[in-house]
């Protein structure tokens, strides 16, 4: 169990990192799959091809091969990702910065990939919105700018926050991977570094992981069902 | 179309027109962005030469039968676990999800028929049963599959039990898996409405048998779209078996593009099997899905529940990797 | 009609849900044979009233007995007392996985133990007498309304009830589907079953009720023949009642 | 039957009882541990089958355990599961490029060696500002490993900041194409593994500056197992004599144009 | 109580859902001031032909005219025309994120552009005269359905629209609230507004309507003043219908 301790440090720096990678995915996710979104509903044919075709290739395809995507496909195509190299941000996320690109392809890589799943949640968002509602809007007068701004937004963003925090907390799940492409120092490179490298127990390094991910996860997770269970009360 | 019209009149001849101008300029911005940023630069790097795609799709090429013999064989080991983890998954997720609901019901009986102190003991027991089951799920369900099925690869033989890594592989997924099916059968049920379990014990069904005879069987049907799509999932998630040696799909590609050093072509390709099984899948769910919703719309019967949307959003969601 | 001792009775029965007093202090006997009607606002503990009598809801206090026993509190004996309490809920709540015919044996199967051949003569005979034969093998989400809630009924009695109760049956019902279930509750009532009714429809309760009750605020506010509480009845919130539901 | 000759089958060998061997032979199976990425060592090829000098090796072996080659079953040994796969009892040895060193050997024994290689670095071809480890004391250059390896804890020791300038995978191949894709300037491993880098790709990358280590190549074995060992040692020495060793040799790595040298001496500790 | 040129005209009018003639050649014109109630059987289209009105269900052929003008295809004009029809749904549709003033006012502020406190002082006489000023500024799921009825009803008022078409006002209520509902609507028809009212509510039809008609199939069957139509159905359909749900 002393490993805990003794290399305490290295379980926290892990999980801060492993931290990182999630917030910068998750505003990247939520961003992309929001413009994903509007493509989806809009009533422009290809916009919606595009937006529906993203989403069946990203949803259907393992992260593994989107990760591996990024990892081969980017530097096919000329770039180390470095767009994504912002000024002010890389001194926060300092991975961002590096010359070494692996945190910024897997970051591409969970970014495309969640942002399908967030484009679903806030389009099944917008589905959630009784029909009537939009109806009972429209027999007012209102125009569809009117009536998606005063009525359908703030109801659906209602209805897409439960399903985007799932998609987030799946999210943080699936970071756990990008340890294994090349980002090193995150929780699960950890585990595979203290116990394969360095030769330490496996039960308690196990331990220190799963603490690691279940803090980010397990509270989230208890929030959504209290929002979920809130709203089905409310309803 | 249904949230076409949540959000949309029919339109009308100018919106119509609107519309097509948008379609033709948007296809057009959308085929020269393609090129420029994808098809240039793809083909400047030689990506589209025949040396790396010939072996893929290349019948006349030497290498095309031992590669699509090698991917078969990746493919066909994918399905096997993808299956095996399936079905053992269903099978663990039904006993999970009826163990929490008896658990549920028998954390309210207050066995008056029975002495005082045994009557303490066995609610006593069923709270912590309860309690424990609740933990072991919270706690499987928060971890990334991957570290779950690293760990089991890694902590079985430690204590002396050693599998297949196909094996490894099922019983990682199985662990999660079940967690998730069991929490999408347990919201299935009580999601329906509360009137099929009152009516059940109005005719004198015991709480057993109102769970077996009315609430599993109907929380299957509602449900089934969501297992369905939870099977995209675990099909998914199989590919996680490189990072124990597993040879699935994705693994076997890593090796042929060891030999023939094209990995986009071959990750193209594996995408491309992947995106099309799934992509049936998820077109049966929705099927399956729309069966079931046509059904109950001409039901006199009020709606029944919709699965809650955290649910079956995380059953899509998760899709690990 | 009402021989013997009484068949249900309730004694000083209290519930809360929470701080929400819904039965405040309710006592009533309904003797064998007897149809009682239970009218009252929204939200007046009417469905609950119905639904403590085969303990779907457990009460605080008071007791409420059963053929002279008073209602067990789980396990099997309560699994037995319900078999002999038929209910028939507002939103039907037929088991929409099995047909007709299934819902309706399924039942005497399982509980009482009957042989499926003999309760499937049984269901059949029941459905016909229900008007609804010829549908013995479809889903519930196949049949109109009105028919599944006759489906609902001939459930309840294929287990050979002692009393039936009946929450708003009719109250989910397209106006046109009304009739033909209060057909077969008044043939019941005349045929001597024991009946407790919630419902809104006056014209039953003054054709096939023996006693109307009244409730408001968890309180049994009156208890009279049908033709007593409509000509006249007693308090301030029967009045008023009455007469908001009885203009238009 | 027809393996009579060929000296395999069942108790066509006798070993002393309850060893390792004679247990092998009995079963008639056993289960060998290798890379299944590492070209002219240990790589699976279309055919499904690795190949390789670590195979061939390991076959000589396995001939003289009296089993048929097509009895072998070959695990997949990628560096950081090597010592697992051995005290778990997983396969029965490993021939996987396995550097012996003093700390492996506390969990397990070592056979052999049977090749010495030494670390070195490869850059791309045009790269003339890497020319040996130093070059990575600026900080500046990239250098690719594999997590748990040897070449990856040594390496260490000349990177100036290890969190950006040293990248690990899990396999060579990723590092190799991350060298080609230019998002690492260097990889380090051993030299004959670089070779085969070099030798199916020449016009990509170069080998820069001389190796700086030795890297006396040995066969995995259970560590208590000291029967086994000496029978691995012995068939080695046997094979380094009768030219089996240096066949094997020519057969696979040799083609990379990489230097056998002359066998090296077991070490029997 | 009519005036002038009629102010709804809906001439051959036809509607399919896919194979389904849900309006089958309907014409019928609505004259201003007038209080036309539409009863049927459940499917036969009632509530399709309110809808078309205010073109929520775009029609496949036949011309609709409202005050004068054909019914424009889309964009401002169409938005413009659905401002001066008021329309109550059976199921309320309040705005579920906006409190019951916010409800009303949001059409006359965001669509007419009335000053936010012009339209807020109307708003609240608005309430006052469906009787639930008191609750202004609560949430529509705070609201019994009654009252949440009545505020749809001062919603569509608060446009100052020319026609109110009602889509079974009532049939989502506990019958108490029916009554408070069917008030107001008396009182809206009394003062000269210009009504279609798809409903089950015999009483209203008889007292409230100037005329009843009764579709069924899709098809507009009768066309009567309701002392006429109840007295003496001429179709077979609407006799037995009204036997239906005239009985208990
Ligand atoms: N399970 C419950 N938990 C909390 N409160 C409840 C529950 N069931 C009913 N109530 C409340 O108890 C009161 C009485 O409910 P009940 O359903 O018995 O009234 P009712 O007379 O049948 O009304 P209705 O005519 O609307 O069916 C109501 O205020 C209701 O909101
Ligand atoms: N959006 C739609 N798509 C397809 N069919 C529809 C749609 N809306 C209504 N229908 C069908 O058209 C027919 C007429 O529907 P409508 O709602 O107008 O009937 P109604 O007379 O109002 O019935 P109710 O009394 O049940 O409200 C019905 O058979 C219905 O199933
Ligand atoms: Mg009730
Ligand atoms: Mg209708």
């Amino acid at each position: 169990m002393s490993v805990l301790i003794d290399k305490f440090d290295v379980f926290a720096g892990g999980f801060w990192l492993t931290l990182q990678i999630c917030v910068l995915a998750a505003v990247g996710a939520l961003i992309l799959g929001a413009v994903l979104a509007v493509l989806r509903i809009s009533p422009v044919p290809p916009l919606r091809a595009v937006g529906t075709g993203y989403v069946n290739i990203f949803r259907n395809m393992p992260l593994t091969v989107v990760m591996f995507f990024a990892a081969f496909g980017l530097p096919a195509l000329g770039s180390n990702a470095d767009f994504l190299r912002i000024p002010v941000l890389d001194s926060l996320f300092s991975r961002l910065g590096t010359d070494l690109p692996y945190f910024r392809f897997a970051l591409v890589a969970l970014v495309l990939y969640t942002a399908a799943f967030v484009c679903e949640a806030l389009r099944s968002g917008v589905n959630a919105v009784p029909a009537g509602q939009a109806e009972a809007a429209r027999s007012l007068g209102l125009t569809f700018g009117q009536n998606l701004r005063y009525v359908v937004l703030p109801q659906s963003w209602k209805a897409s926050v439960v399903p985007l925090g799932s998609v987030i907390i799946a999210m943080i799940k699936n970071s756990a991977l990008v340890g294994f492409f090349g980002v090193v120092g995150d929780l699960s490179q950890t585990a595979d570094q203290l116990t394969s490298a360095e030769g330490y127990a496996f039960v308690p390094v196990a331990i220190g992981i799963s603490i690691g991910y279940l803090i980010m996860t397990v509270p989230l997770g208890a929030l959504l069902d209290r929002i979920e269970k809130r709203q089905a009360v409310a309803r | 179309m249904s949230q076409q019209s949540v959000l949309y009149d029919v339109p009308g001849p100018r919106q119509r027109r609107l519309t097509l101008i948008g379609s033709v300029v948007a296809t057009v911005l959308l085929l020269v962005a393609a090129y420029f940023l994808i098809y240039r630069p793809l083909d400047d790097k030689g990506q589209f030469s025949m040396e790396l795609w010939g072996p893929l799709i290349d019948p006349s090429n030497e290498n095309f039968s031992l590669v699509w013999d090698r991917i078969g064989l990746g493919f066909k080991n994918t399905l096997t676990a993808a299956a095996l983890a399936i079905v053992s998954s269903l099978v663990v997720g039904t006993l999970l999800a009826v163990l929490r609901i008896q658990l549920k019901s028998l954390t309210r009986r207050r066995f008056t028929g029975l002495a005082t102190p045994l009557a303490y003991l066995l609610r006593g027991l069923s709270a912590l049963l309860s309690a424990v089951t609740r933990v072991c799920v919270e706690v499987f369900r928060g971890l990334p599959v991957v570290i779950t099925i690293f760990f089991v690869a890694r902590g079985f033989p430690e204590f002396g039990v050693s599998f297949d890594t196909l094996w490894y592989l099922v019983i990682g997924l199985t662990i999660y898996n079940s967690v998730v099916i069991a929490e999408i059968l347990r919201s299935g049920m009580e999601g329906l409405p509360g009137g099929q379990a009152e009516a059940a014990a109005a005719i004198g069904l015991s709480p057993a048998q109102t769970t077996r005879m009315i609430l599993l069987p109907q929380a299957f049907r509602i449900m089934l779209p969501a297992l369905i799509s939870q099977l995209v999932v675990v099909l998914k998630d199989t590919s996680l078996g490189f990072i124990i040696s597993y040879e699935e799909t994705l693994n076997i590609g890593k090796q042929i593009i060891g030999v023939l050093d094209n990995p986009i072509q071959v990750y193209v390709v594996i995408a491309v099997m992947f995106i099309v099984v799934n992509y049936a899948l998820s077109k049966l769910a929705q099927y399956v899905q729309r069966r079931l919703s046509r059904g109950r719309k001409t039901a006199g019967t009020p709606a029944q529940n919709p699965p809650p949307a955290a649910l079956s959003a995380q059953a899509e969601g998760t899709g690990g990797a | 009609m009402t021989t013997g001792e009484p068949l249900i009775v309730l004694d000083s029965v209290n519930k809360w849900f929470g701080p929400l007093h819904v039965l405040d202090d309710v006592s009533l006997s309904v003797g064998r044979g007897e149809v009682v009607v239970v009218i009252g606002p929204s939200g007046s503990g009417k469905s609950t009233l119905c639904r403590t009598i085969n303990r779907l809801e457990p009460i605080n206090s008071g007791t409420i007995t059963f053929d002279g026993q008073p209602l067990p509190a789980e396990g099997k004996a309560l699994a037995k007392l319900r078999s002999e309490v038929g209910m028939v809920f507002q939103s039907f709540n037929l088991f929409a996985h099995k047909t007709i015919l299934e819902n309706v044996t399924l039942g005497p199967v399982k509980v009482r133990k009957e042989k499926p051949a003999a309760a499937r003569e049984r269901g059949l005979a029941l459905l016909d007498r229900v008007g609804i034969a010829n549908q013995a093998d479809k889903f519930p989400a196949q049949l109109s309304g009105g028919q599944q809630q006759r489906v609902a009924i001939a459930r309840a009695l294929a287990m050979q009830p002692k009393a039936m109760l009946f929450d708003e049956p009719t109250s989910a019902l397209d106006p046109e589907m009304v009739g033909e279930v209060l057909d077969v509750m008044t043939s019941l009532a005349s045929e001597g079953m024991t009946m407790v009714v919630v419902t809104h429809e006056m014209g039953f309760a003054r054709h096939a009720a023996n006693r109307v009750i009244f409730m408001a605020d968890g309180q049994l506010v009156e208890d009279a023949p049908p033709a007593e509480f409509f000509a006249n009845p007693r308090s301030e919130r029967a009045k008023d009642f009455l007469s908001k539901i009885l203009t238009h | 039957g027809d393996d009579a000759d060929e000296g395999t089958g069942a108790g066509s060998k006798s070993f002393a009882a309850g060893s390792t061997m004679e247990r092998l032979n009995k079963a008639q199976a056993i289960k060998i541990g290798t890379k299944f990425d590492q070209p002219g060592f240990g790589q699976k090829g279309l055919s499904g089958k690795p190949e390789g000098f670590d195979v061939e090796v390991a076959k000589i072996i396995v001939k003289e355990l009296g089993i048929p080659e097509d009895k072998i079953e070959w695990v997949e040994a990628p560096s950081k599961v090597r010592e697992d796969v051995i005290v778990n009892g997983t396969v029965d040895l490993v021939a996987a490029t396995y550097t012996i060193n003093d700390k492996r050997k506390e969990r397990i024994a070592f056979a052999g060696p049977y090749y010495e290689a030494g670390q070195n670095i490869m850059v791309k071809k045009d790269d003339t500002t890497i020319t040996g480890p130093d070059s990575f004391k600026d900080g500046a250059k990239k250098v690719c490993s594999v997590t748990g390896s040897t070449p990856a804890e040594e390496i260490k020791k000349y990177v100036k900041d290890v969190a950006t300038q040293l990248v690990l995978f899990d396999t060579y191949d990723k590092c190799r194409d991350a060298l080609k894709g230019g998002q690492v300037d260097a990889v380090t491993t051993d030299n004959v593994i670089l070779l085969g880098y070099i030798a199916k790709d020449e016009a990509s990358f170069k080998l820069a500056g001389e190796n700086f280590t030795k890297e006396p190549y040995g066969l995995g074995v259970k560590k208590e197992d000291t029967d086994f060992r000496n029978f691995v040692n012995d068939t080695l020495e046997k094979a380094f004599a009768d030219g089996s060793w240096k066949k094997a040799w020519d057969d696979t790595a040799g083609k990379f144009g990489a230097e056998l040298g002359s066998a090296p001496t077991v070490n029997r500790y």
